[in-house]
């Protein structure tokens, strides 16, 4: 929702119209990810992983924000991404980039086949049922060793440079280049997917799907496609963490990374494209520092900072960033 | 005459409880039909079950010929079905102008688009607005339909319905709460659609039922009691007993 | 005698030996499943009928459990008095809790409800720690409850069997004062549409935190309770989380009984597939969930 | 003076924060107790908390303390995927990095920067399973946890057991996530094994397994128990109830020792942390951990340098640990160390691990039965 | 007759946006008003406004002769005030018996005697509440309303959507309740001449001012005025 204020200018068909038009402050997430880069070049690995994150958050925003759809399971398709990725390199396919379509589509595959199954529930049940299907992934990552290494992690991945020219240093430099390139290209893929009808439509879902039947909008086929777009976005998300990594443990697959995925979201703010690009980055940044600070209670500082924050700040930060605006403007 | 609309022997029971029970009803092409009945005739429910909304019990729904019994809301949409709902059915926390333009844009098969921005097609909302505008909502495009007044949000409910273009329109009762100066707007617009669409209407404001429709089912306890034209259904005393009442509307 | 003698022997012994196994499943499946039923009633409580997605719920079982151990080793209660007493400290504790940051709560959406709650669970992680330390606690219990008693030719640990007779009252208890009372049919009002339920008289606030109340004092009662089973820990409230809302998932949201049956399911289940079937163990409670919620979507008591 | 950055990478929150816990605290106090013999070299411990079995974490926090902080020596990791994501970069960037944990076997294979001062599982279960078959155990049933370690423990049991003429007359793995072991044990016991080999991972699920163990009378019933060490952590005994005494389990250090030098580490561990709080052999892996990384640092007065210090921990040995003499294989770089037989008994109405026999210097069997 | 309900100066509306001003008004015990006026005029928001569901922003409410402009929701309602909400609000969870039950305080009026009013209800009594048709809803909100026996009954077009016959056995038990047992009614009717044949007196709102304030006879007997009030000159002079 737009502030209708500012539309008393312009015609109703003319303010909708523009609706999609990129704003500047749109940009400020790519000037803080350059500017990061030379600024504090001894935390491009912590950098890349926000990254992942951010990129991570925004394909559950799809599902979450956008689709009305709580999931508890959203790692199932991270980790399926990651393990292809890893499972790919493992077995002699080195080349990074070509590797994420790859993980892309065996995590959308995963997307759909769940989604087609558990969708046709909602709330709790779904909720459980998200739960549910990353467990099971996880139980069988767990058990079929000889594929994935079980517990002890898989090992063994070792990856050409990228393009031929650009290994994975020590420093992350390519990995934090890397990593800002493919979040962008899913940057410009969501935003588009958001402003499109197909978007509007999600939100028409989420808001009143009783009427988006009545209107004749395929409910279920939509969220379908969206369930496994966000599975395929967050399978390059996984497959990223792989390829930087060099390492896939089972705790791509845990409940424990759903939840914080979730947590960073839903602290930023949901549904609003931008919760992923402010609260993946403050949550981590936050952790990293508290956890530096106070490794033995940080979590309780964390804990603090979720409950302030639902207090004072509904709809995340980005919400709070609104309602000042708001304020401002009157 | 063609037939937009025709259901055979359609039952639904909730549990025990028969709320329609073996309804055969036609609708010719450009009909001005209105379906009138005590409250909890099952008239409502006799629209969701064309609508698809309800599954029936038995019996079959045909649109234009074709059985679409079988058929899920959407594909009875994409076949020229349209309907409004008698208890506010809208995105509460969208724009006046976004509501309508959602259907709009499902109608013309645009709604699933991904990769192109929905303000492109400058044609589908303006087309919306135009809806506004006849339906006096414009100076409202931009609210959130939640802060609109009642009466308002009533009138939304139509103009969506109408953004579908339906062959079939079915309305369940537009008008209630709507205030009796604004019911003037309904039945202008209702008037000015087009020759050709059918038009199914519920209402308890007769005022409106006998201005617009010139035919009427009365349904009765699931079941189809009389069928006639205004006149004769204002005569007929059984219906006066059951639904009309004594000394009004004569 | 016959040849055909000593083969019925064997066979008359084998059927024994799987009553008996059937047995050891039944009685340990519903020990775990009562703990887990008066932990998770609580929470299909507040979830259910107030409309809290309530992640912290563990939290207040956890109390419980701190709570009546401290009472136990620091002031030298027994054990009666001191499940008792922490039942009651925990459920005024909620509510002071649920006065200052719940309540401002309920209007929000399920997502703000899990985030506050998810930090809730964070803090009281940390603050458990801080306080008790990060090992976990021993729930020490009377010498009545020790040792075994024989049920049906087998011997089986008191403790548990206590279990299932407390858990069992419980639910009887509150099947008959909740279910079948109007107070679930207010609180659902007031969680339908809060403006309304003050229209036709009901004072919202209370009702909710006297039921906020019912729900963290049975967690607490559960926690307390349950400890020797289910370890008293500072990650307790993460560790059960799922268990919990599965519990409360398939029984259905807000119904009494549902969560007793899941309980007894999953409990049960989960000990038979353990026993029987050890290597798919972990699998099972989510194949459970999965087939139990897809068959009925609602749970097996929810409302549509 | 020269200044040595050690970073700690430790889940010092999440799952294993009792144990990890005890870890800290051990070195701690080998800093206060040794921190004179460093003279004027500037020791600094940079601790980082991975959380959990978390190794991308891990892996950031070891490439960031090694980029950013410039740390010569890596050290902690409790976790075997953690260490294995972070084996790479020791290689990569040639820090000397320093296990006090992880127990897989496989790990030391990953990097030539590797040393382990813990134990492996094939080094306690291995030989717990010649000992039992050599004490005349027939039968043997085994319940392990199902993930890595718990893997390793039960083939390098049933490797041992059957080895010296057992039989296993039944295996079984336990979810990683369980809070109830009373259906397996009665399955067990209702099969009436002589004995019950149990590796389950410290702390909680320990205490859980005991008391079940406890409540369905498995010693009654002639079922022994016999347990990698990981079951009966020293510091978990008091919470673990009424356990029957005669437990027998395998591990490399009892805070009941009655050896001089674990008296005195004892000791000055109730002086610093309170009478009543007990050393667990994950605080000894830490505390010789710390010797290591102390005598290196000596050696080189403080100029660290990788492969000098590779060197120098090859064939390291402390004879004055608290679990006996210790020290690193030159070949395989793990470590080699007693194992002890350890019954559990009470003691002054207190549990303890009493050590009754000893296995002295055991290395690793596994690379010599897994040849590469 | 003492005043039941009287309003003094009131501005109210939904945070800061306000809808009513400066409306007084004053309903005698045993009174009947109607409230009218076109779309969005602010009728709703006045009910609202006594029953609390708004933002008052300045002013003075009074319910027999005591203060309720600060008093919560419930107590009004526990007061004797009753509320029939134009979206009816019937609480979707609960069964329609249940939607009548939580409404309960001490009175004349019972569950019977509701289902004797209403006879549909008792048939559907263990529906859940919004498995009824629209009308049945209507019925059970005015139910509800009836269950906590109040003494002012606050209606927001508690005719919408039922079939004619209902309308005038309604209408007709409002009458007999008024005059039995004293009940005082503020009613808010799309309909002019429904409301204005029931009630003692009117008032016309526009944009949320008071307009017309008098008897109900005055303006019925005018429909040229009605009409310039807000144009409903066609539906009247078609009744
Ligand atoms: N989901 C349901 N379950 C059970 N009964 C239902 C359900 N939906 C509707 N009914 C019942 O079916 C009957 C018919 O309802 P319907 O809504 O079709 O009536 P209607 O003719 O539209 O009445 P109104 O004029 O009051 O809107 C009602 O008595 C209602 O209680
Ligand atoms: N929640 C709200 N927030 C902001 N403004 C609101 C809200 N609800 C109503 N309004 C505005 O208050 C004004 C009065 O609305 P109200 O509902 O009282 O009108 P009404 O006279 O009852 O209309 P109707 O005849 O349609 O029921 C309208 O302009 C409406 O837009
Ligand atoms: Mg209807
Ligand atoms: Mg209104």
């Amino acid at each position: 929702m737009f502030v209708y204020r500012s539309a008393a200018t312009i015609s109703p068909v003319d303010y909708m119209v523009c609706s999609h038009r990129l704003r500047w402050p749109e940009l400020l997430p790519w000037v803080a990810i350059i500017a990061a880069y030379f600024a504090f070049p001894s935390y491009l690995a912590l950098g890349a992983q926000v990254m992942i994150m951010v990129l991570f958050a925004l394909s559950l925003d799809l599902v979450l924000g956008y689709a009305g759809i709580v999931t508890l399971g959203h790692a199932a398709f991270f980790g399926v991404g990651a393990y292809t990725a890893g499972i790919l390199a493992v077995h002699g396919w080195e080349e990074a980039i070509t590797a994420l379509p790859v993980a892309a589509a065996v995590a959308g595959a995963v997307g759909l086949v769940t989604g087609y199954i558990i969708l046709r529930t909602r709330g709790l049940t779904l909720l459980m049922l998200t739960l549910a299907v990353a467990s099971m992934l996880g139980e069988a990552a767990n058990k079929a060793n000889w594929l994935t290494g079980g517990a002890d992690g898989l090992q063994g991945i070792t990856l050409r440079p990228l393009l031929g020219v650009f290994h994975f240093d020590l420093f992350g430099r390519t990995a934090f280049v890397y990593c800002a390139l493919v979040l962008f290209a899913g940057w410009v893929f969501v935003r588009r997917l958001v402003h499109a009808p197909f978007g509007r439509s999600l939100t028409g879902i989420r808001e009143n799907a009783a009427r988006m039947h009545a209107i004749g909008a395929p409910v279920r086929q939509r969220q379908i496609i969206v369930y496994t777009i966000a599975a395929a976005l967050a399978g390059v998300a996984g497959a990223l963490e792989a390829q930087t990594t060099q390492f896939v443990g089972l705790n791509v697959l845990s409940f424990d990374l759903s939840g914080a995925v979730l947590i960073m979201l839903i602290f930023g703010g949901v549904g609003r494209l931008y919760g992923a690009f402010v609260g993946a980055p403050l949550y981590m940044v936050a952790q990293d520092a508290l956890s530096r600070l106070d490794p033995e209670y940080w979590f309780f500082w964390v804990g603090l900072l979720l409950v302030v924050t639902v207090m004072f700040a509904r709809g995340g930060i980005l919400g709070v960033a609104d309602l000042l605006r708001r304020k401002v403007m009157r | 005459m063609t037939v937009a609309l025709e259901t055979r022997g359609l039952r639904k029971n909730f549990g025990a409880m028969v709320v329609t029970n073996g309804v055969d009803f036609k609708l010719a092409a450009g009909a001005r039909h209105a379906l009138i009945g005590p409250n909890g005739a099952g008239k409502s429910t006799f629209i969701n079950l064309i609508a698809g909304r309800l599954t029936p019990s038995a019996g079959s729904v045909l649109l234009a010929g074709e059985n679409v019994t079988a058929l899920s809301q959407e594909a009875r949409v994409k076949r020229g079905l349209g309907r409004t709902f008698q208890i506010n059915t809208l995105f509460a926390n969208l724009t006046v102008l976004e509501n309508v333009t959602m259907a709009v844009s499902e109608r013309l098969g645009r709604g699933g688009d991904k990769l192109r921005f929905a303000g492109s097609r400058r044609d589908i909302v303006e087309e919306a607005y135009e809806l506004l505008k006849r339906l006096h909502l414009a100076e409202d495009a931009l609210r959130p339909v939640r802060e609109i007044a009642y009466g308002r949000q009533r009138l939304v409910e139509m103009a969506i319905a109408l953004g579908l273009r339906p062959r079939v329109l079915l309305l369940d009762e537009p008008a209630a709460g709507v205030p009796s100066a604004e019911t003037a707007v309904i039945l202008d617009v209702m008037e000015a659609l087009p020759a050709d669409m059918a038009v199914l209407i519920i209402e308890h404001d007769m005022d409106l039922v006998f201005r617009f429709a010139k035919t009427i089912t009365v349904l009765v306890r699931g079941a189809v009691l009389t069928e006639g034209t205004p006149a004769e259904i204002v005569a007929d005393p059984r219906v006066r007993e059951i639904y009309l009442g004594e000394g009004r509307h004569g | 005698m016959k040849a055909g003698a000593v083969p019925r022997q064997e066979r008359v012994s084998a059927v024994n030996e799987f009553l008996s196994a059937l047995v050891s499943i039944m009685f340990h499946g519903l020990a775990y499943a009562m703990i887990l039923y008066v932990v998770s009633v609580g929470l299909s409580v507040t979830m259910g009928l107030m409309g809290f997605a309530n992640l912290a719920h563990g939290v207040f079982a956890m109390a419980g459990g701190y709570v009546a151990i401290s009472l136990m080793s620091r002031l030298g209660l027994s054990f009666g008095p001191a499940v008792v007493l922490a039942v009651l400290v925990v459920a005024a504790a909620s509510v002071v809790l649920e006065r200052l940051l719940y309540a401002r709560l309920y209007g929000a959406g399920e997502i703000e409800q899990v985030l506050f709650t998810i930090g809730l669970i964070f803090m009281s992680i940390a603050a458990a720690k801080f306080m008790f330390g990060s090992s976990q606690q021993e729930l020490v219990l009377p010498a009545a409850l020790r040792g075994e008693v024989s049920i049906l030719g087998r011997m089986f640990p008191t403790y548990r069997a206590f279990i299932i007779v407390t858990g069992a009252i419980i639910a009887l208890g509150l099947w008959l004062g909740l279910e079948r009372s109007q107070f679930g049919a207010r609180v659902r009002a007031a969680v339908d549409n809060r403006r309304m339920a003050r229209s036709v008289g009901i004072d919202t606030d209370r009702l909710f935190s006297l039921t906020f109340a019912l729900g963290s004092g049975l967690a607490a009662l559960g926690g307390a309770l349950g400890g020797e089973l289910l370890t008293i820990h500072p990650a307790y409230a993460i560790e059960h989380l799922v268990y919990f809302l599965t519990v409360v998932a398939v029984g259905g949201l807000g119904s009494i009984r549902g969560p007793f049956l899941a309980a007894v399911l999953l409990g049960v289940g989960d000990t038979a597939c353990k026993y029987l079937l050890p290597d798919i163990g972990a699998f099972f409670i989510y194949f459970a969930l999965f087939g139990l919620l897809l068959w009925r979507p609602a749970g097996l008591f929810g409302r549509a | 003076a020269e200044t040595v950055k050690v970073g700690v990478v430790l889940g010092f929150s999440g799952q294993a924060s009792a144990s990890v816990d005890q870890m800290d605290k051990a070195i701690n106090l080998y800093v206060k107790q040794h921190q004179a013999e460093l003279g004027d070299i500037k020791l600094d411990l940079i601790r980082r908390d991975d959380t959990g079995p978390n190794p991308d974490m891990a892996r950031r926090l070891a490439q960031e303390l090694i980029t950013r902080d410039r740390v010569n020596i890596l050290t902690g990791f409790f976790y075997t995927p953690n260490a294995n994501a972070v084996a790479p970069l020791a290689t990569e960037a040639k820090v000397p990095m320093v296990i006090m944990n992880a127990a897989t076997s496989s790990t030391m294979r990953l990097s030539p920067y590797l040393v382990r001062v813990s134990l492996t599982q094939w080094q306690q279960s291995y030989p717990l399973g010649q000992w039992a078959a050599k004490q005349g155990v027939k039968r043997a049933y085994t319940a392990v946890t199902d993930y890595g370690p718990g893997h390793d423990a039960e083939a390098a049991f049933i490797k041992g057991f059957t080895e010296a003429g057992g039989k296993i007359v039944g295996s079984v793995r336990m979810p990683l996530k369980n809070p109830d072991f009373v259906p397996f044990l009665q399955r067990i016991k209702d099969e009436k094994p002589e004995a019950l080999f149990v590796f389950v991972p410290g702390s909680k699920d320990a205490t859980a397994l005991m008391k079940a163990y406890t409540e369905l009378g498995l010693a009654q019933a002639g079922v022994r128990l016999i347990a990698a060490g990981d079951c009966v952590p020293d510091n978990e005994l008091a919470s673990m109830g009424d356990v029957p005494p005669g437990v027998v389990t395998m591990g490399y250090y009892s805070a009941a020792a009655t050896r001089p030098q674990n008296k005195a580490f004892v000791a000055a561990w109730q002086k610093e942390y309170g009478p009543d709080s007990i050393p667990s052999p994950f605080a000894v892996g830490a505390y010789d951990g710390m010797a290591a990384i102390f005598y290196v640092i000596e050696k080189q007065h403080g100029k660290i340098d990788p492969d000098r210090t590779m060197a120098l921990l090859k064939g390291w040995r402390n004879d004055n640990s608290p679990r006996g003499p210790v020290m690193i294989d030159p070949e395989t770089r793990d470590v080699v160390q007693n194992m002890y037989v350890r019954r559990l008994e009470r003691v002054n109405g207190k549990l303890e691990n009493v050590e009754v026999e000893t296995i002295p210097m055991v290395k690793d069997p596994w690379p010599r039965l897994h040849p590469q | 007759m003492a005043d039941c309900l009287t309003l003094a100066g009131v501005s109210a509306g939904y945070a800061e946006t306000v809808v009513l001003e400066d409306v007084s008004l004053t309903v005698p015990e045993g009174g009947t008003l109607a409230i009218l006026g076109r779309n969005g005029v602010g009728k709703t928001t006045l009910l609202a406004t006594v029953m609390g569901h708004t933002t008052l922003h300045r002013g003075e409410i009074t319910f027999c002769g005591r203060s309720i402009g600060t008093t919560p929701i419930h107590r009004r309602s526990r007061a004797g005030i009753g509320y029939v909400p134009q979206e009816r609000e019937i609480f979707p969870s609960l069964t329609v018996e249940e939607n009548l039950v939580i409404a309960r305080r001490r009175g004349d009026w019972t569950l019977e005697r509701v289902y004797e009013l209403f006879p549909s209800l008792k048939e559907r009594r263990s529906n859940m509440g919004t498995h009824l048709s629209g009308g049945e809803q209507q019925m059970l909100a005015v139910g509800r309303a009836l269950m906590g026996n109040p003494r002012l009954l606050l209606m927001d077009e508690p005719l919408e959507g039922l079939a004619p016959v209902i309308v005038d056995m309604l209408m007709g038990a409002f009458r007999r309740l008024r005059q039995a047992e004293g009940l005082t009614i503020v009613l808010v009717e799309q309909h002019a001449r429904i409301a204005l044949d029931f009630a003692d007196a009117a008032i016309v709102l526009d944009r949320g001012r008071i307009v017309y304030d008098g008897p109900s006879a005055t303006l019925r007997g005018d429909s040229e005025r009605l009409a310039g009030l807000f144009g409903v000159a066609a539906k009247a002079a078609s009744a």
